[in-house]
This record gives C-alpha cells, structure tokens and sequence, in this order.
C-alpha cells in the first residue's frame, strides 16, 4: 500500500527522465571520444587498384629493421599485413634438447575448425612423440564456455603450463592484450608461446602466426563487383583484430570508386548472428539493392542463408575464412554464382603451428616475430578443389585442402635461420 | 520466494540420533556461525592439493601469480556483496560492465591525459562509486528489484564501453611502464594482488570500527526494523551499493593491472563468475548474512578448481558440471542451515 | 480485580505539563480511512492508556505520533511547541518520542545487543561507547527479565517473549521523554509484564508520560492513570482514573451493549440447534508438557474461543484444522465414520474450512474481488481443470446480496474494498465451499460495526444450517452475546468450558484470569 | 504485495487524473502499445518497413523472442526467475544437431531427450528453490550450467552442429505454415501459444493457483494452494519450453553453435519486465508478447539505421528503466511495521 501514490509516481517518472538524461550525456561523451577508422587504410588507398588486395608493404612498421633484412620474395607475402614486424628473441635462442613438453591453450570450441585444430594437434604430438620429439601428453586448457571464459583464464593458464614446465605452447587467444604480459613472462622463463587466430603487437616474446584471410576475399568480391552497392557484416564489436579485418576491407572497398558502402550490420562471427542481423537490414531496406556483401569473417553461409530467406538473388558474398556448408553450395550454383573466398582448415593451421613450434624449441633461430601467411585466393575456377560437393548451406564442416596446404615446410623454411624441422619430422 | 511453511511442517532437521546425525549439526552449526564455513573447507582443500601438485609452491611466482589471477574476479565478487547483504532483493548485475568502464576510463582518459599515475587511483574508485551510489538511488526511488534496475544499468553501461572505444586498435593499451603493472606483479617483496585484494578487506574491516557494518547487515536482517529504529534504511542502502562500485573500482585496477588493455567487448564476462562466487561464498541473496571474506574464498574456490583441473588434465567439459554442483550444494547447505536455524 | 501498588505517586497528580498533544488528527489507506478525526493528549508523569476494539486506529495513532506515517490532517504538539509533523521514526525519537510496535520487530540474523542498541548509532559516529551498551544493555534486560540474556546470542534463536522483551528494552535504552507501548505485553509472561510495569511506573515517576495500548481489562486497570477509548478511527472518551467500569468501556469501544441484532436465543433454541458430534479433539496437547483435552464440536452450534492474547487460542484453531498439534488427534465424524484430520488439505476435504486472523493472510492484493473469492473452491468450480467462471460468479452474486458486501465491479481489485467488505469477502469464499465446520480466527476484528452486525447474523444462521462454527474472538461480548459455550483457554490449557447458561462477562473476565468460576 | 488499498482518498483533480491513467495502464499495456505503434509508423516511413516481406520478418524475430520469454514471464508472475533459459536452449539445440548425429538417433527421439531433460532440470530447480527457500536466480543459474557442462562432456566439447532442413523451413520467416496459410509457421506457434498462456492463465484453476502464488504465498498457502508443487510445475514447464525454444532456436539459426542460446539470456527477461509485468505479478503473457514485438521492431529499426552494437546496448538499458519506471511497486517500509 502507498500513501500518496500519485507523488511517488511522478517521482519515478522524475528518475526515469534523470535516467534517461544520464545515458543521453554518457552517449554524447562517448561518441566525443570515439575515433574513426584505422589510418593505415586511409593510407594505403592511394597506390590501391580496384580489386587489388590493400597491401602495407611499404608502410609496415620496422622498428627493428627485420623486415627490410627479409628476403624480397618473402616480404612480398605482407600485403595486407596491418601490423608492425618485429624481431624476436627467438632468433638468438639456442633451443632446448628434446623431448618437450607441449601445452595447447584455446578459447572454448565454437567451430570446426577449432575442433579440427585440436584433433590434428593432438595427432601431431603423437607424431613427434613416436620420434622422441615431444613427452608425457598433451597439456590441454580448453575453456569451457563463453559464458564464463575470460582471457585473464588462459593468461592463468600460461602461467600454470609455465610452472608445469611446458616447453612451449600453442596459444589461440580470447583476447590478445590481456594475455600480453603472461606471454611476455613465459618468454622470459625460456617458453615460446606461439599464437594463431589473433595478432598481439604489444608483446616481445609472442609468436605470431597469422592469416589476413580476409581482405583478398573482400578486394576479389569488389573487383567482382566493381560498381553497386555494398554491404558490411561486421564480427564483434570492440575486438581488435575485426577492426583490422574491417579497415583492410574499408581500404580495399575504397579502391573501387564505383562502390557505394550502403549498411553496416554486426554478426558476431557467427552463422545464426549474422543471418538475423543481415535479414533486418534487408527488411528495413526492401528497395535497396545489394550488389556485394563484404564479411569480416566465417558468416558467408549465415548471410547466403539471409539472402535467400529473403527472397532476394545473393550476390556475390566475401567469402574470408570460408567453411564447408557455404563451399558445397557455391559448387552448386557454380554456374550462376560467383564469389571471392579464402580458405584454409584447423587441420592446416594445426600441421604449420605445431612445425613452427618444434622450430623454434629445437633454436632454428625464428628471423621474425610475426609470421603472415597468405592464404589460397577460392574462385569458381578453383573451387572444386576445396568445396566437398552435396553438402547443405549449413554443413559445419571445413574445405578441404592437402594437410600442408596452409604453410609448407619450404614457407616455413623462409623464416628460419636453420632450415628443416627437427629430426626430418 | 518465502512461501515458507504455513501449513506444511517445517522439514525435519538432520536425524541427530545417530554420530553422524550428530555431525550433520554440528557442521550446520558451524555453517551458521561461519557463513563461509564451505567455502573456506573447499578452499583449503583445493589449495592444498594445488601445492601439493605444484613443483615449488613456496616460491614467490606462485602466490604472486595466484593472487593476481584471481583478483578481477575475486574483486567483482567482493564488489557484488554489499548490495546483496543489504537485503530487500539487492543486487548490482552491472559490477562487470562497470569494471570495464573504468579500465577504460583509466586507459582512454586517465593514462593519455597524464593522469595515469597514482592521481588515477582516487578518480577510478571515486568514479565507481559515484556510478553504484547512482545504482542505489534508482532502486530506492524506483522502487523495483534491484535485478531489474541494475539489468539496465548493466545494458547501458555495455553500449558505452563499446562506445568509448569505437576503434580498439586506437588507444586501448597502456604502457608496460604504468606503475599499475606491480599490481599485477610484485611491489617489492610483496605480490600486488595482496593489495587490490586487501584494499577491500581493509575497508570492510575499517567500516567494522564504524556503526555502519552493522547497521548494514541490521538493515539486510529486517529492514522494517531498522526502519522503525530510526535507521536511515535508504541512506545505508546507497552507501552499500556505492561500496559495491568502490570495490569494482579496485577490480578494474586489477583488471587494467593484467591486461594492459581495454577490451570493451569483454564487458559481461565477470557477471555470471561474480553471482557463482557470492553465492558460493555463502552470502545468503536474503541479506543479512555473509561477507566479503566469503566471497573471496567462493571465488578462490572457483579459481583454484579450474586450475586443479588444469593441472591434472580433467577434460574441461566437466569444469561446467563441476561448478554449477558446488553452487547447488553451497547454497543447499546454505538452505538447510538457515532451516535448522528456525528449529532451534 | 487486583491493583497492584504501581499507583501513581501524588505530585504527579495536579495538572503537570502536556508532553503531546494531537489535535483531529486523520489517516487514511486507500478508501480505509484508518483515523477519522483523533485528538489525545500525554501529560508528563502519566500513563495514559489507549483503548478501543481492534482496527479501531489505535496504532495507527501512535503511528503517526511517531512518524512511521504522515498525518493527513491534524497537528501534533511536543512540549508545548507546535512540531512539522515527524517525518520518520528517526526524527520522532530525536523528539523523546520512542515507540514499541505492536509487531515484535527484530534483526533476527543480529546479535541481542546489535537488535537493542540498533538506530542509536549515526552511520559514522558511536553514540554511546562499547563497554557502556554492554554493561547497560544487560542491566535493562535482567531487570526486564528478571535474569541475564546472552547478549551475544542471535536474536533468531530467542523465544517469542525474549524477542519482545529485546524490542521494549531498545526503547527503554533511549531513555524516552514519551514512551509508548503498542501491545508490546502480548507474548509477555505474567511476570515480566509486572516487572516492565515496575519500570514503567519508575518512569512516569520521573517526569516520562507513558502511552500504553492493551486489549487486558485487567492491564488498564492495573497502570492506567487516563484512558482515552477510540471507536473506528475516532477518540470517543478520556475518563480519568476510577471513574470508568469495564461494561462502560466496552460500550464506549463497541458504540452499543447490544451487538446482535436478534435478542440472545434462550438455551431451549441452543439445544435445539445442537446436532450430533462434527469435530473432535482427543487428547490434544498444544504444549508439550500442558495437560491435554479432550474437545467435541457439535453440528449446528456457535463454540467461542477466549483467553488473553497468547495462551493458545490460535494452536488450538489450527490444530483443529489439522496444522500442527503437539500430540493428540482431532477426528472428523462424517456419517457416523471417523476420520483423522491429519493436514489442512485433508481438513477441507472433510468439510473443515478454516480463516485467518490477518487480512495480509487471506487476500490476494492485486487480484480481483471475483478472483480472491473464488480461490479456495478452485477445483470445486473447475471440471477437468477448466474454470467454470459462471459458477463463482453467481455464487460471489448470491453472498454479495446475503451479506449486503458494497462493491463495485466485482472485477475490480479487493484492495478496492473496505476492511468489512474485505472480510466478508474472505469468510464468503470459505462458505462457498459448503464447509460443515468453519474455524474463525477473530473474525470481526477491525470491521465497523454495520459489518460485524451482518457477520453475526450469518453465523447464527450457518449454525441454523446445522453447520458447526468455532469462532477465536478477542472481544468478551461476541461471547457473551452470540455464542453457545466458549472454551477459555489459559497458558495453553483449556482451562474452562461455559456452557450457554453459565455464560457472563464477569464469568469470562475470571476465566481468563484463571479464577476458580463463580467469584468476580 | 500488500494486501490493504492502495490509494490516497483526498487528491486534486490532476493527480486523479494521472491515478486514473496509471491505473488504466496497470490494466492494459497501453503505453507498451502506443509506443510500439509509433515505433512501427517510425519505421514503416523512414525504412519502408511496411512490405509484408518485412513484417514475416519482425513477427518471426518476434516469435522466437516471445517464446523464449514464455516460461520467463509464468516465473516472474509466480514469483520466480529464469536464469538458465538462454543455456536449456543451446543444450537442446546441440541435442537436436550435434548428439543426434552422434548417438544416431531419430530426431523425436533426440527432441524428447531433450524436453524431458528440460522438464526435469527445471523440476529439481523449482524444488531446491522452494525447499530450501534459495533465490531462484543462483539455482537456475547453476542448473544451466550444468545442463550445459553435460552436453559438452556428451559432445567431447565440439559446439557446431547443423540444424535438419525442416527445422530450418519450420524457422523461416518466409515459409508458410502448412505451406498454406499464409503466416510464417513461427508466427502461428506463437499466436498459439499466446492463446493458450491467455486460457492457461485466465481460464483454468492451474493458472488460478500460479498467480495466487505469486500475488500471496501465505494466503494461497491457507487457500490449499500447494505452493511446492506449483514451484515445481512452473520451473518444470520453464526448462520444457526452453528445450522447445532451442529447436525453433537451432532451426532459425540453421548451424548450431556455442552462442546460439546468448541473447536469451536475459533478453527473455527484458521482454517480460518491458512489457510490464511485475515480480508477483499483476502480468500477463500478452504483456510479454507486446514487449518482444515492442523490442523487436526497436531493434529492426537500430539495425536499419546501422546503430552500433555500443547504441543498441545503451538504448535497450534505457528501454528497461523507463518501464520499471512506470511499474514499481515494491511496498515501502513504513507500510510493513
């Protein structure tokens, strides 16, 4: 019971408005502060022809000077390299005598190419230990769930593995700053931590091993386009390498100046997400016609499926970080369909990060710290090759591809002092 | 919730005929005593077993690493507390959002604007409790669940973190060379997760010197009798949310301390860990009854259980299972202290 | 009766200072307007006893004066200075003005010295030191009950009295200018009432002015140095000491001598009425350790259930509905069959419908009057789990025709009703379900008279039905005036049985006192 | 919620008319409607939102929404709270996808796994919570991670699955129901389960005995209402439509993986509280219903403007203020002694 409700009432209507006027400020503020796109992007547009993948090459940061001491061949795998390339300490490091010990840190598995990537690791480590290469088992620290996984866990993790006395670790990121410091701590004690699917710049002794797999997938699908609009399907917001993803994108959209960017929608670097989000973009704009739509990454299939919900012909879809499902149907629209992805599998990524990993323990004497690999441009000439035809869209399968097919010894022999992986493994 | 028993007879209180009757009392007597009392068991336990495993657990790293580990999330829990012992429903959902606010705070306002030195310490806490005096005032005058009204808060304060830093590559990092790292490292000899996880302790046992701490929990008790004491119910309750901001003040610091970054897109991740801890802890969401110290040890304990099962390999799909068990027999136990509570 | 020798000492007998006086003072909940158009008034040394039926805005009244609710209307003067009315009980005990609630309030989770000494204290600053709440705290509480209490003890695990006696000494510990007691002796044992008596009396000797509310005749008489009698949210009467008697009060309470409408049945109409065994209690103990009774409730007739406050008029009703009996069984006879009434659920069944004291426990705030009445004969008016809305409508229409209940829609909330109406709400629904046996728990209490009126009559008629009603009231002349026999209860014994003939105020107001029958 | 009345009997002309307002709008959701409706008239004009393409597509977002808020909205009129919604979902969705390939079962054999799992989770939660007199918010909280954690082990922690092909058509907004009637199936569901939840909670004594639970534990207790049971029923029911909502959910998305069940976290509140019902109650699933259409077409109009997820978030914040602002109704303390 209230006595005199009607005043407790305007009161909370009062609060309310407070409320309201609170967060309208906060908005104001924040959007103050908030910045616009990276300037690498801006930077490179001039040189950049339409349908040409941004390259940085002659912007990469080189504070240390390694970069230009790379051979040329190897230098021009940087194009769309954002990041800066540093020297390692990894270089003078003599290396440890075998067997080691391996850990395998990950973020909780959402995808197949995760699933596979610890399957083939797992395999691998057998390998090496069948040639006395590595010991005991696998040290495993897969997070559990989103819901409750934070990268302050895996940087306990690392420090854990350390005091284990891991050897060495392969590392696939939550986040990448927050782990900075545990890495940095883990180089010091002598263990190399290798790391994929996510670049830290801020640290000295990580490893970084990454693809820019997106960006030749968004500059093929504008080259493909050439005029109309385009479409941005974003991954998730306040992630650091998606805002890379995007701003190499950006760059390579910007170079064709028939293109017209008309939306941006946000699917989280997931299928469902990105199906939802881009099927209300569509409704709210029924008389817009999308020519291209450009993704920050393993959505392709989410976005066709939004697309044919809708009724709507799918234009051509960049296809970065390609799966399965979306493969086997472009195979069969192959004649009706054209497209633009990148494309390589957990179980490559797993064969390179694992060789790269016994390298360094073994003190080949890695030349760089950062390691970009580029990745098989998917046309429809070459698509059969990686599609597995009569899959549905929503196959959570992966292309296919031979194991070594991401980075080949030879590439990888590029990058070290010594050639060869240890033992002829 | 307390569709207690009007017609049904209270449940029967363990069998005390037996020894181990007996010992089921006693345990629940303790369990009323020492509200951490599970907490504290488990605690020890799996500390003990993680010293046991580990190759040299006395040196320095170790309990530097622990401590430093743990505090974010030990801090968000701390944080979580005040509000809940101040009973009526209290709860503050938005703790994780606003740890993350003022890591940013600190990293896009404070360290670029020469403020990033220790001036940034009495801004951050200041700032944190502003925002949770703000939570309290809302549920006060609102009137509605505290679930709901932080659950808002929660949201908004979400949409501007994500705000802030709208390009993380620009502005999202400290320097190594911030003197917040030794909170995540050592400060001298002594590892700096003792202070981030002190500094609230050490509050809650000066506001013991206070009448507040026990007016607090009074309130949390039985507001309605506070009230009719002469208590200022609304006032206490505030202050216990804004502590609740205070404390995740300490917890960005903490967060800041470890990651050197802000990371906006990881705003929720410490929401669900912080309610697992409290409660775990032995904070009745009744209020009333538990503390800060219980806290601590639920969130050591889940800390220490993930890292156990690191260690000795467990497949981490059991991690899930392992957690929401010890929450359901925590606050079950919890249940039938409260029960023999009434009996007696 | 006895007096005790608390009398008031001499110089605080002509005219001392006025510590409060309240002028018209009105207050109301919604369309219950609680206090009407109340004036009182404290004099310093006095203890000034504040009577009337319940609901009659007695503690609504000290409410006000001690700013737990805002006036609507009236003033309120302290010490002779005009006061902005107390906003809350902070600012009322800033004043001198300190309140024991009739609601035994609290901190269960708390120690006994937190719970006495609680609100002292700013948030920041101790009012009184450590050792000196200690030493003081367990000075007032051996002196109240007569022997130490562990002040270190959670207040949870003490017993009702204790409870009580926790609340009072937080008020004595303030040192009040104005101390009031709303009801605060009604879990008290004998003993430690005299004992706060003792202190309270010490109190107005030295200046304090006591406000005392009781429903104990005996009580009043006992401290009562001014009474003021209010009746539905009006003060009625202030007599000074000796010159009322219980019957005059009682009127002055009840607006009338004669509660029923009907002239009393004679015993011939009883006996007639008087069918065979409904209900029985064998050997119930309500109390471990109190000697058990043996009770039967016949069909067709009007039991009264009396004591003073807290001597287990309450366990037995609920015993008798099957909640809770210390030992014994209580047998329901249905067609010459026996069947134990083991829970509630099992007492409806067998016919026996039972309702609350408190409206907070019969009412369903937010939902509509049709709902609320139609609650406990859910399944009687559903086929196969559907709702057979016609059903509860048209009987809701028959009771409000019967009962005269003053609605509006009957879609409207209940909280749209006045207490009477409630109430009659309340028993409908239970009669709804066509019960043999219905258990009342005070039925009557805080309704105006209009309501009690039309309750009386039903009752009288569902005993004509040939149903057996067992009606708890805190009022002697419901007894007197409607009842057939009435079981007095005392210390959680039935302690006498008055049959019909042997019925009277006087032989009730010694019953209660536990007087051996004819005297008084 | 008290049980004595609740308004002042003296007031000036302005504040009766506001009380008559307020009250009308404690009746209906009308502010909810009036607001949806401008919201919608905002977006059919500025983003041609109006083609009837356009609304299968709001109303089947909204369907799913609604759903998932459909246990939530029973809970929270009872008294309760769903913590675990958004992780039944995901776990029945991985039963359908992933453990049915897995075990290699038939889809009805994998959807009754899942139901009954559901039903029985809830049942132990609704009966600890009752029993032991332990916020809901904890128990579900845990009960969800436990659902979860045993997938997982189930699965040997791979969270990617597809969806069969006719859950998926089952999910599309531009499917017909039956292939006839012109209304997305999702849609139908919806309206019926809207129906029902009206007939359930007006229309049969079960109904009856949740909402006097929620409005008064004691006195339903003294009404023969057994309490436990209905606690238990509830939550049961709760965790039921969760493991329903996780088919329509994995349809919808068309591949399964670990985030599926996220937004229904607390979105299934969200709708509930925007809509206005009121822990305890008074409410009503219809309320619900508006408040995820309501929120729907909100967000439809954020996406086509091309808000930020940053925007999003702060706007749904305020969404919720404004209606708890407009629905408090905790008692104050000075009504309690």
């Amino acid at each position: 019971m209230r006595e005199s409700g009607s005043r407790s009432r305007h009161v909370r209507a009062w609060i309310a408005a407070v409320g309201l006027l609170g967060v309208v400020a906060a908005i104001a503020v924040a959007t103050a502060t908030s910045s616009a796109s990276a300037s690498p992007a801006k930077a490179a547009r001039a040189t950049q022809a339409c349908g040409q993948d941004v390259s940085y090459i002659n912007k990469i940061k080189d504070p240390d000077g390694v970069f230009k001491k790379l051979p040329a061949n190897i230098q021009a795998r940087y194009g769309p390299w954002p990041y800066s390339v540093r020297a390692t300490p990894w270089e003078a490091f003599k290396g440890k005598k075998p067997p080691w010990k391996i850990g395998l840190i990950t973020f909780p598995v959402g995808s197949p190419w995760l699933a596979d990537l610890i399957k083939q690791v797992g395999v691998e480590f057998d390998k090496a230990k069948a040639k006395g290469l590595t010991s005991g088992s696998l040290v495993k620290y897969i997070q559990a769930s989103y819901a409750t996984a934070t990268p302050e866990q895996q940087a306990a993790a690392v420090q854990q593995m350390v005091r284990q006395g891991v050897d060495g670790i392969l590392l696939l990121p939550l986040a990448g700053p927050p782990l900075v410091p545990a890495i940095d701590a883990a180089g010091k004690a002598g263990v190399p931590v290798v790391i994929t699917d996510n670049v830290i710049d801020g640290s000295k002794y990580v490893v970084n091993v990454w693809s820019q797999n997106n960006s030749p997938a968004a500059a093929g699908v504008a080259g493909l386009v050439k005029k109309g609009n385009i479409l941005f399907v974003r991954g998730i917001a306040g992630n650091p390498v998606e805002q890379a993803f995007q701003d190499a994108a950006v760059a390579d959209v910007k170079a064709c100046p028939g293109l017209k960017i008309v939306g941006t929608v946000w699917g989280k670097w997931t299928n469902a997400t990105a199906t939802a989000e881009v099927a209300k973009w569509l409704a709210a704009h029924p008389d817009v016609k999308v020519d291209g739509v450009i993704q920050n990454g393993i959505m392709m299939a989410g976005i066709i499926q939004a697309f044919l919900q809708a009724g709507r012909p799918v234009p051509p879809i960049s296809g970065g970080g390609c799966q399965g499902g979306e493969l086997s149907w472009w195979l069969a629209h192959k004649s009706t369909y054209k497209s633009v992805a990148t494309c390589f599998n957990g179980f490559q990524t797993a064969w390179s990060e694992f060789r790269i990993l016994l390298r360094i323990l073994n003190g080949n004497g890695l030349k760089v710290r950062d390691i970009h690999v580029p990745v098989p441009v998917v046309t429809n000439s070459n698509l059969s090759v990686f599609a597995t035809p009569g899959k549905p869209l929503s196959w959570p399968g992966e292309p296919r591809g031979p194991i070594s097919g991401w980075a080949p010894n030879s590439f990888l022999d590029g990058y070290f002092n010594k050639p060869g992986n240890p033992k002829g493994f | 919730m307390s569709t207690g028993a009007v017609a049904t007879e209270s449940p029967a209180r363990p069998a005390s005929s037996a020894r181990a009757g007996y010992a089921v009392t006693l345990g629940l007597r303790l369990l009323n005593r020492y509200s951490f009392a599970f907490a504290l068991l488990l605690t020890v336990a799996l500390l003990a077993t993680t010293i046991v495993r580990d190759p040299d657990p006395w040196s320095n790293g170790f309990w530097v690493g622990l401590l430093q580990n743990m505090a974010p999330m030990a801090l968000a829990a701390m944080a979580s507390t005040p509000a809940i012992i101040s009973g009526g429903g209290g709860f503050d959902l938005s703790i994780s959002p606003l740890m993350y606010f003022l890591a940013e705070v600190f990293i896009v306002w404070l360290a670029p604007h020469s403020l990033g030195g220790f001036a940034s310490v009495p801004i951050v806490l200041g700032l944190g409790a502003a925002i949770g005096a703000f939570n309290g005032l809302l549920i006060i005058l609102l009137r509605v669940p505290p679930v709901v009204a932080t659950l808002a808060v929660f949201f908004v304060l979400i949409g501007v973190d994500l705000r802030m830093l709208a390009n993380p590559n620009e502005g999202g990092y400290l320097s190594p060379s911030n003197w917040v790292v030794h909170l995540a490292d050592k400060v001298g000899p002594i590892p700096g997760g003792v202070f981030t996880l002190g500094f609230p302790l050490l509050v809650w046992f000066l506001l013991g010197l206070l009448p507040y701490r026990r007016t607090l929990y009074a309130v949390g008790s039985n507001d309605a009798t506070a009230f009719a004491s002469g208590v200022n119910v609304a006032l206490v309750r505030v202050v216990a949310y804004s502590l609740g901001g205070l404390f995740a003040g300490v917890a960005s610091l903490a967060l800041v301390a470890i990651s050197l970054s802000a990371n906006p897109s990881l705003s929720q991740s410490y929401t669900l860990l912080a309610i697992a801890a409290v409660a775990l802890g032995g904070t009745s969401l009744w209020g009333g009854r538990g503390g800060l110290f219980g806290s601590l040890l639920g969130a050591a304990s889940i800390y220490l259980l993930g890292n156990l099962l690191l260690t000795l390999q467990v497949d981490p799909s059991y991690l899930q299972v392992m957690y929401g068990g010890m929450l359901l027999v925590a606050v079950v136990l919890g249940g039938v202290a409260a029960r023999a509570r009434q009996a007696e | 009766m006895t007096t005790t020798d608390a009398a008031v000492p001499a110089e605080a007998v002509e005219t001392p200072p006025v510590l409060v006086r309240m002028t018209a003072m009105a207050k109301a909940f919604g369309p219950t307007q609680a206090v009407r158009d109340a004036s009182f008034e404290l004099r310093s040394g006095e203890v000034h006893a504040l009577v009337g039926e319940n609901g009659s805005g007695k503690s609504t009244l000290v409410k006000l004066l001690s700013g737990v609710h805002a006036p609507d209307a009236g003033t309120i003067e302290l010490l002779g200075l005009e006061t902005p009315s107390l906003r809350t009980p902070r600012a009322a005990q800033d004043a001198g003005v300190v309140t024991v609630f009739q609601e035994v309030l609290v901190a269960e989770a708390r120690s006994v010295l937190d719970n006495v000494w609680l609100g002292v204290d700013t948030l920041v600053r101790q009012r009184v030191g450590r050792r000196e709440k200690r030493v003081r705290a367990r000075e007032a509480l051996a002196e109240l009950l007569g022997r130490p209490l562990d002040l270190d003890k959670a207040v949870e695990e003490l017993s009702l009295s204790e409870r009580q006696a926790c609340c009072i000494v937080r008020a004595l510990l303030r040192d009040p200018r104005i101390l009031i007691l709303d009801e605060a002796t009604s879990s008290l044992d004998v003993a430690t009432r005299d004992r706060l008596f003792g202190i309270v009396s010490r109190l107005t000797r030295s200046g304090v002015g006591a406000i005392f509310i009781t429903h104990r005749m005996d009580e009043i008489s006992e401290i009562g140095d001014r009474i003021t009698v209010m009746r539905s949210g009006e003060t009625v009467a202030t007599l000074a000491r000796g010159s009322w008697t219980p019957r005059e009060l009682v009127r002055l309470m009840t607006g009338s001598d004669q509660l029923t409408e009907r002239a009393r049945e004679d015993g011939g109409a009883v006996a007639e009425r008087r069918g065979d065994v409904a209900l029985s209690a064998r050997g119930l103990r309500l109390r471990a350790g109190r000697r058990p009774m043996d009770v039967e409730i016949h069909a067709g007739e009007l039991v009264g259930v009396a004591g003073l406050e807290g001597h287990g008029q309450d366990a037995f009703l609920d015993a008798l509905r099957g909640a809770g009996a210390v030992d014994g069984a209580i047998v329901r006879h249905v067609g010459g069959r026996d069947e134990p009434v083991g829970s509630p659920t099992r007492a409806a069944r067998l016919g026996v419908a039972y309702v609350p004291r408190e409206r907070r426990q019969t009412l369903f705030g937010w939902m509509s009057i049709r709902e609320n009445f139609g609650m406990p004969t859910l399944s009687a008016d559903s086929r196969r789990g559907w709702l057979r809305l016609r059903l509860t409508r048209r009987r809701l229409n028959e009771y409000v025709a019967r009962l005269g209940i003053v609605l509006g829609d009957p879609g409207d909330p209940i909280t749209t009703l006045s207490g009477g109406n409630q109430q009659k709400v309340a028993i409908s629904r239970w009669l709804a379900a066509d019960p043999r046996v219905l258990l009342l728990n005070d039925p009557t209490r805080g309704i105006d008279v209009g309501a009690k009126r039309d309750l009386y009559a039903l009752l009288t008629e569902l005993a004509q039905e040939g149903r057996a009603v067992v009606m708890l009231s805190s009022e002697l002349d419901e007894h007197v005036e409607l009842m057939d026999r009435v079981l007095v209860f005392r210390e959680h014994e039935l302690f006498r049985e008055l049959d019909h003939a042997s019925l009277s105020r006087e032989a009730l107001v010694s019953a209660f006192f536990g007087e051996d029958g004819e005297s008084g | 919620m008290s049980a004595i009345p609740g308004q002042p009997a003296a007031a000036t002309g302005a504040t009766r008319i506001w009380r008559r307002l307020v009250a009308l709008q404690a009746r209906f959701p009308i502010l909810q409607a009036v607001l949806l409706i401008a919201v919608y008239l905002y977006a059919a004009t500025s983003l041609s939102l109006s083609s009837w393409h356009s609304i299968r597509e709001i109303l089947t977002l909204a369907a799913l929404a609604g759903l998932a808020a459909t246990g939530q909205t029973l809970l929270i009129l009872m008294g309760g709270f769903d913590l675990s919604v958004s992780n039944f979902i995901l776990a029945s969705a991985l039963t359908v996808s992933v453990l049915r390939d897995q075990w290699g079962v038939s889809y009805e054999v994998a959807i009754l796994v899942a139901v009954v799992a559901g039903g029985l989770f809830g049942a132990l939660a609704g009966q600890i919570c009752h029993r032991f007199e332990i916020q809901p918010l904890i128990v579900t909280l845990a009960m969800g991670g436990i659902a979860i954690g045993l997938v997982q082990v189930e699965t040997g922690g791979t969270f990617a699955g597809s969806s069969p092909p006719w859950l998926i058509r089952l999910a599309s907004p531009q499917s017909d129901t039956f292939g006839v009637i012109g209304i997305p199936p999702l849609v139908s569901i919806w309206a019926v389960v809207a129906v029902l939840m009206a007939v359930f909670l007006h229309r049969t004594a079960a109904g009856r005995r949740v909402m006097a639970t929620g409005a008064n534990p004691r006195a339903a207790e003294y009404s023969l209402i057994r309490t436990r049971r209905v606690w238990t029923l509830a939550f049961a029911f709760s965790g039921v439509v969760s493991a329903l909502v996780g088919l329509l959910v994995a349809g919808s998305a068309a591949s399964v993986d670990s985030t599926v069940g996220d937004p229904y976290l607390f979105q299934s509140v969200v709708a509930v509280i925007v809509g206005g019902t009121v822990f305890g109650g008074p409410g009503d699933y219809s309320r619900t219903a508006l408040g995820a259409l309501f929120l729907t077409v909100v967000n439809f109009v954020l996406v086509g403007k091309g808000a930020t997820p940053g925007d999003q978030n702060m706007i749904y914040g305020v969404a919720i203020l404004v209606a708890v602002a407009l629905y408090g109704r905790e008692r104050r303390l000075r009504d309690r002694i």
